[in-house]
């Protein structure tokens, strides 16, 4: 029995699709316009930051809902994905020499996507529960050679620090930090992430996309239609591996020093929470989930010391209430029935 | 390898299985008979742990005999929680048992939170012991068993366990609300249709469960410090417990507390380094190639 | 003061130096400090002081298991503060006031956001504090990005420094943990027909490095002592009885260990459960690890062995020749009825650093000192500590190492066993002088002198 | 009610292909000491309607499951269009052909009724893989999809969620995603249960006229006799697990051992 999440079938036949494609479009461009300027409008260093440490887990929580929204399986170690991403960025600065920022880039989305490979090809077996808890304890493996430091790559617990990267031979990395993340480093976020969601806005829409709902919905269908499901379901680890390789990696620059920590399970819990509170049933629940977690525990550590019982409730409320839906759905829905509302009243 | 510390190291293996068995216990049977998946089970072993440092420091003045120490931490604390989970298991747990899996196991994540919270507000942040006055495991002191000295105390601990165990098992072999649960466990549909009020039952099992947890926590309390970590450590041992037992399966999480209660002892007096790996690995490799645990297929008490 | 400047860089390249490629560890920290006091000599009256009060942030651990630290931290600041404003604040013109504590537990991610929010809004003086290694090693590069001042007041991670050395906004007033581990090896030195020693640190950076320095430092100073076992129990540790029954099987002539906090306590009372201590002969236990400890273990604390670490934090030690530290001890237990442990003596250092660098600073530029300045101000310059005079390295600390044992003879007004019979071993001795990095230098250790 | 038995005009050996599409050998299953088929060998054409009966524990849903793959033999062989498929994963037999039809209609509950047979279009052609191209947009998937929508005439329901669906409705959708993966052969297990008397007939017209109109042969389980008898051109009785009769309609209605264990014992 899959795991019943349902989808977003927000997009309706024929020519209904223009109109809504284009709303959407026009609302998703003026946003990225506004977010691009955003620094120089506002030479605000604090906010450009907290956006630049929330487009990065956005990433993440996109390439974490490939596997739990569209395939129907909860991983909780997907953090060993995001850390991959940092450690492949650090040590290959460290160790490799090298500096470019596009080089840097790619090679995590590799190094996480053959991670993605192993403990897929490990894990795709199992269902629910015991998909969950085996991911956890692939994951702590690679946490546990993190800490132990195992080939003397990780340094341990007090992890590694990292310089600037520079970009296709610009020395960027001499700019002065506040110039270099508002001039530079959070454009190359903004445009990763708007790279990674009209990517994955097509691929969840392909054909393999939709197998990848057909193996979510109804496994038997799907293997009586013909799919090689225990393949596909690998690949969609695949892909979530390496666009949660890509958000770890970007994010190494941004805290400028890596720890073990992100590899832990409790960081997966995180990278979870984000994807269901924005709304694991819906294509930009994740965003939102990133953006809503970050400004939730930031507003949370400024006024209680109690800040992990807040996390927690907010936690517990969401499942309980608003399940796939999230905080995006939800208002979704909101909007929808008052638009109802307003057209036959 | 001398036998001695061949003896020591066993010894210690089945304290430290011991302390698995009450941490996970409750975990199995709350799943294999109620269906939901208590990743906060372990939160309520440091509740015990917090309840009974605070409880023991504050009977400095009224009695420092050992058994009535032993009595409040085996008795009185688990009593105290069963009546708290009884309570939690109508408010705060009630609608988790409808939600899949999935979301009992995020929805309880949040739980971790907020006790975690709770006790920090209690009890404060930093670590707390129990005064050397009225610490069972000192007054105790040591015993000798087949020619090691080991600590009386954590002996009690071991035999308490077992006493734990074998109550449970006669629980569901001979009494009414045993038979009950081992068929809910087997389908939980048809015992309802069945007319059997079916919540009465849950909260009972829920309640022992999460007791059980307690009493582990508060008999761990005296040889070691009451820390905020305590409740992270026991999440992660005590969910590899159960996969590796079994899920639902009594008898399986006996058998894991075991094995990895002597994997840990082993490891740490010979390969430390590599520990912590070994429970990982162990549960990874129990997943892959026998999902269903070494007794996960039978039923609770099989 | 000129002689520092001059010192010839030493730039030979080692294998601990990492990022920064530049091999030279320079004084770039304290050569800027210094250039930038050379401005036009202080006149007399003190103008342009402002008048809102030095605005301090703390960075401290309130919940996870180093909170310990962290609420011992937060208690001698506020004593201190309260000290300092009660005659007139800073230099007697500027009170301090603590305008927010936040939660080192948040992680680098949201104490690096919290820096740049401070940075920006420009209404903190100063941050101070912090309790992890890790944290200092990921919050002090990007305060100094932000040009925001940084004292760092507890993690004794030896790479701090090394690598960065160009930061000029951080000054680090504890010593690193090369004190413990180099003082350790000084009294082993000192002690006679020790063989064998098994070494229990905690499982993680700080463990590790003292492990490190510790043996490489018996190997460079010729002891012939055997390290028969080295041991790493996880951080946090709740169970020890597996090390304990196998340490005890082996029973070395010495314990050497760095546990720390709630960690350490449990150790050795599981330790003591287990007949650990009458199975070795000495114990070196350099967790910083001081009262606190003796309050938790009270009679049961065994008799062969040494506490202590980097610095005199010890309540009773130079308690009757030491003034400013018996007032410190008397007013600490009088407000929170338990003596002060490590966590309060490294944030009092730091409050003595502060109020040494502003009264350093005016006096030679005549005005409040900007942000920059203070910090420069701040290096190399030496303040009293219970241990006599606590120096400064350009922005790092040295401090000497301090031991002592267990006694009930003490006049202070606890029921539990205090130190006594103390060991001093001067910075000099447990230290890399100026410049050199720190392994280099312990690699390299010549047997004490004298 | 169309007329009884124009089924019956095609002979039970039409003249199409002389080789069978399907051919089992002695298949046998067990369920520990349980044998719920015991050495069936059995031939199916490609333009061929086989009926199969028999009482309840008969072997009827396992055959169907070993002939899908669901099951594993524990003896024989099943041979499909030439080649031995004993051993061969269930998602090939699909790709080879061999397509089965569930008693439960299994369709995808979130996706739309359009998206639920373009969905078997899709991997029928084998393009599960495709990342770069919009469904909606891919034209001939998109026709082959809304034409067999029409064939199914479900054109009404192309953009609702199968959730809302009547049962009858989603029977059809099943029968018409099995379609979709142009079989040589269908199984169907129990086409019309869960649906009103008065819509079998409808149902099993739009079945029968469908495999009729692309050439492929047909295997399904009923209890329904009067359908049998209908829409049979051959009808295969089993009991115990055994084949008991293997001929055309008339003869096995009225064959005396069918009449014994399954007409007055079975049904």
């Amino acid at each position: 029995m899959s795991t019943r999440l349902p989808t977003f079938g927000d997009v309706k036949a024929g020519e209904i699709k223009g109109v809504l494609l284009d709303k959407r479009l026009l609302a998703g461009s003026a946003l990225f316009v506004f977010l691009a300027l955003y620094p120089a409008l506002t030479m605000n260093a604090y906010h450009t930051r907290l956006l630049a440490w929330i487009m990065c887990f956005a990433i993440a929580a996109l390439g974490f809902n490939i596997v739990l929204g569209y395939t129907g399986l909860l991983s909780f170690g997907h953090a060993a994905f995001f850390g991959a991403g940092m450690y492949t960025v650090v040590i290959a600065m460290e160790r490799a020499g090298i500096t470019d920022l596009v080089v840097l880039l790619v090679l995590a989305m590799i190094v996480a996507g053959v991670v993605g490979a192993i403990i897929g090809a490990l894990s795709v077996k199992t269902h629910e529960i015991y998909f969950a808890l085996l991911t956890l304890a692939l994951a702590q493996l690679l946490f546990v050679l993190a800490t132990r430091d195992v080939g003397g790559l990780t340094r341990g617990t007090d992890g590694i620090g990292l310089t600037r990267p520079d970009f296709l031979g610009l020395p960027v990395s001499e700019v002065p930090a506040q110039f270099y993340l508002m001039g530079f480093y959070y454009h190359v976020i903004l445009v990763c992430l708007t790279a990674t969601i009209l990517l994955l806005w097509v691929v969840l829409r392909s054909p393999f996309g939709l197998t990848l709902k057909m193996i979510r919905e109804n496994e038997t269908r799907a293997e009586m239609s013909g799919v090689p499901i225990l393949r596909y379901r690998l690949y969609s680890m695949i892909l979530s591996a390496m666009i949660v390789g890509l958000g770890g990696a970007l994010y190494a620059v941004v805290v400028g020093h890596i720890t073990p920590e992100y590899l832990d399970w409790t960081m997966s819990g995180e990278i979870v929470f984000m994807a269901l509170l924005g709304g694991i049933g819906t294509f930009l629940g994740p965003v939102v989930g990133a953006g809503g977690f970050i400004l939730l525990q930031e507003l949370a550590l400024s006024v209680t010391t109690y800040w992990h019982f807040t996390m927690g409730l907010v936690l517990f409320v969401v499942v309980l209430t608003l399940r796939e839906k999230g905080i995006w759905g939800g208002a979704k829905e909101l909007l929808e029935r008052l638009d109802e509302r307003r057209d036959n009243s | 390898m001398p036998i001695e510390s061949l003896m020591v190291n066993t010894f210690n293996g089945l304290y430290f299985a011991a302390l698995l068995f009450f941490a996970s216990v409750g975990l199995t049977l709350v799943f294999g008979i109620l269906n939901l998946l208590n990743m906060a089970h372990a939160a309520f072993y440091g509740l015990g742990a917090y309840v009974a440092v605070w409880t023991l420091n504050n009977m400095g003045d009224i009695t420092t005999s050992t058994v009535v120490l032993l009595a409040v931490l085996v008795l009185v604390i688990p009593l105290v929680v069963f009546v708290l989970s009884a309570v939690l298991d109508k408010t705060v747990f009630a609608p988790l048992y409808e939600i899949e899996p999935v979301y009992q196991l995020l929805a309880t994540f949040g739980v971790i939170l907020m006790l975690d919270d709770v006790i920090k507000f209690i009890w404060g942040a930093s670590p707390i012991t129990v005064d050397g006055a009225v610490d069972p495991s000192r007054q105790l002191g040591t015993l000798d068993l087949l020619g090691i000295s080991v600590s009386a105390y954590r002996s009690v601990v071991i035999l308490i366990a077992i006493a734990c165990a074998v109550g449970l098992y006669l629980m569901f072999v001979k009494t009414k609300l045993g038979k009950i649960s081992q068929a809910m466990s087997e389908d939980y549909e048809m015992v309802q249709m069945l007319g059997i009020n079916v919540n009465r039952v849950r909260i009972m099992i829920f309640s022992i469960s999460v007791a059980i947890a307690a009493l582990g926590g508060a008999l761990f309390v005296p040889f070691a410090t009451a820390t905020p970590a305590v409740t992270l450590e026991y999440v992660l041992l005590s969910f590899a417990v159960i996969v590796i037992g079994g899920l639902g399966s009594l008898k399986g999480v006996v058998v894991a507390a075991l094995v990895i209660g002597m994997v840990r002892s082993f490891g740490i007096a010979y390969y430390p380094a590599l520990e912590l790996a070994i429970v990982f690995g162990l549960m990874a490799v129990v997943i892959i190639f026998k999902p269903e645990g070494l007794f996960g297929d039978e039923g609770v008490v099989e | 003061m000129n002689t520092q400047l001059m010192n010839e860089n030493n730039s030979h390249v080692s294998r601990r130096n990492f990022l920064k490629g530049s091999a030279a560890v320079t004084t770039v920290g304290s050569l800027a400090g210094c250039v930038l006091l050379e401005g036009d000599f202080g006149t007399e009256e003190i103008d342009g002081i402002p008048d809102e009060p030095f605005r301090i942030v703390q960075l401290l651990f309130e919940s996870g298991p180093p909170a310990f630290y962290g609420e011992e931290a937060r208690n001698a600041s506020e004593m201190l503060v309260e000290q300092i404003n009660d005659d007139g604040g800073l230099i007697g013109e500027r009170e301090i006031e603590v305008v927010d504590r936040l939660d080192e537990d948040a992680g680098p991610d949201s104490l690096i956001s919290d820096v740049q929010a401070m940075a920006q809004e420009g209404e903190v003086d100063m941050i101070m504090g912090i309790v992890s290694s890790a944290h200092s090693l990921a919050v002090a590069p990007a305060a100094d990005d932000q040009q925001l001042p940084f004292l760092v007041t507890m993690p004794g991670t030896y790479q701090l420094f090394e690598e960065n050395p160009e930061m000029d906004h951080v000054v680090r007033t504890a010593g690193t943990n090369a004190a413990g581990a180099v003082g350790a090896v000084r009294m082993v030195e000192q002690m006679d027909d020790v063989e064998t020693v098994i070494t229990v640190d905690p499982d993680y950076a700080w463990g590790h490095d003292h492990q490190e320095m510790f043996t490489a430092g018996l190997d460079a100073v010729g002891a012939d002592v055997e390290v028969v076992e080295s041991r790493y129990p996880e951080l946090g540790e709740t169970d020890y009885s597996a090390h304990v029954s196998a340490i005890a099987d082996e029973s070395p002539d010495l314990l050497f260990s760095s546990l720390w906090g709630g960690d350490i306590s449990t150790f050795v009372s599981q330790g003591v459960a287990g007949g650990l201590f009458e199975a070795v002969d000495e114990a070196l236990l350099i967790g910083d690890t001081g009262a606190p400890l003796l309050d938790s273990l009270g009679a049961d604390m065994p008799e062969n062995v040494w506490l202590g670490g980097r610095g005199g934090y010890q309540p009773n030690y130079r308690y009757d020749e030491d003034e400013a530290h018996r007032e410190f001890v008397d007013e600490y237990y009088e407000r929170y009825d338990q003596l002060p442990g490590w966590g309060a003596y490294h944030e009092w250092m730091g409050f003595e650093a502060l109020q040494e660098g502003v009264e350093r600073a005016v006096q030679i530029i005549g005005d409040w000192p900007t942000g920059e300045q203070l910090m420069a101000s701040m290096n190399n310059i030496a303040f009293e500590a219970p241990h006599g005079q606590h120096t400064m390295h350009g922005p790092q600390a040295v401090a000497p190492a301090v031991f002592g044992r267990p006694t009930d003879d003490h006049d202070l007004p606890v029921d539990h066993p205090l130190l006594g019979e103390f060991e001093f071993i001067e910075a000099a001795e447990v230290n890399p002088p100026e410049g050199v990095l720190t392994m280099d230098w312990v690699d390299e250790i010549e047997p004490m002198t004298g | 009610m169309s007329t009884q038995n124009t089924r019956n005009t095609a002979s039970a050996r039409s003249s199409g292909s002389a080789e069978p599409i399907l051919r089992t050998e002695n298949v046998r299953k067990e369920f520990g000491s349980l044998v719920a088929v015991d050495g069936v060998s059995l031939e199916f054409y490609d333009d061929e309607i086989v009926g199969i009966i028999g009482p309840n524990g008969a072997g009827k849903t396992t055959f169907t499951n070993l002939l899908s793959g669901a099951l594993s033999l524990t003896d024989g062989t099943i041979v499909f269009d030439g080649d031995d498929i004993s051993d061969l994963r269930r998602y090939k037999r699909v790709r080879r052909g061999l397509v089965r039809s569930f008693q439960i209609p299994q369709i995808y509950d979130e996706l739309t009724v359009f998206e639920n047979v373009q969905a078997s279009v899709l991997s029928r052609k084998g393009e599960n893989n495709r990342l770069f191209t919009l469904t909606h947009r891919d034209s001939d998937s998109v026709e082959e999809t809304e034409r067999l929508l029409e064939m199914f005439n479900l054109e009404a329901h192309a953009d609702e969620h199968t959730e809302h669906l009547p049962h009858g409705v989603r029977k059809i959708l099943d029968v018409a995603m099995s379609f979709a993966l142009r079989p040589k052969l269908m199984v169907l297990d129990e086409p019309t249960s869960g649906v009103g008397s008065r819509e079998k007939n409808a149902v099993m017209e739009t079945i029968t006229d469908a495999a009729v109109e692309r050439n492929i042969g047909l295997i399904f389980i009923e209890h329904d006799m009067e359908l049998i008898r209908t829409y049979s051109d051959r009808i295969v009785a089993l009991h115990e697990g055994r084949v008991l009769a293997d001929d055309d309609p008339a003869a096995v209605m009225n064959s005396e051992e069918v009449n014994q264990f399954i007409l007055e014992g079975g049904v």
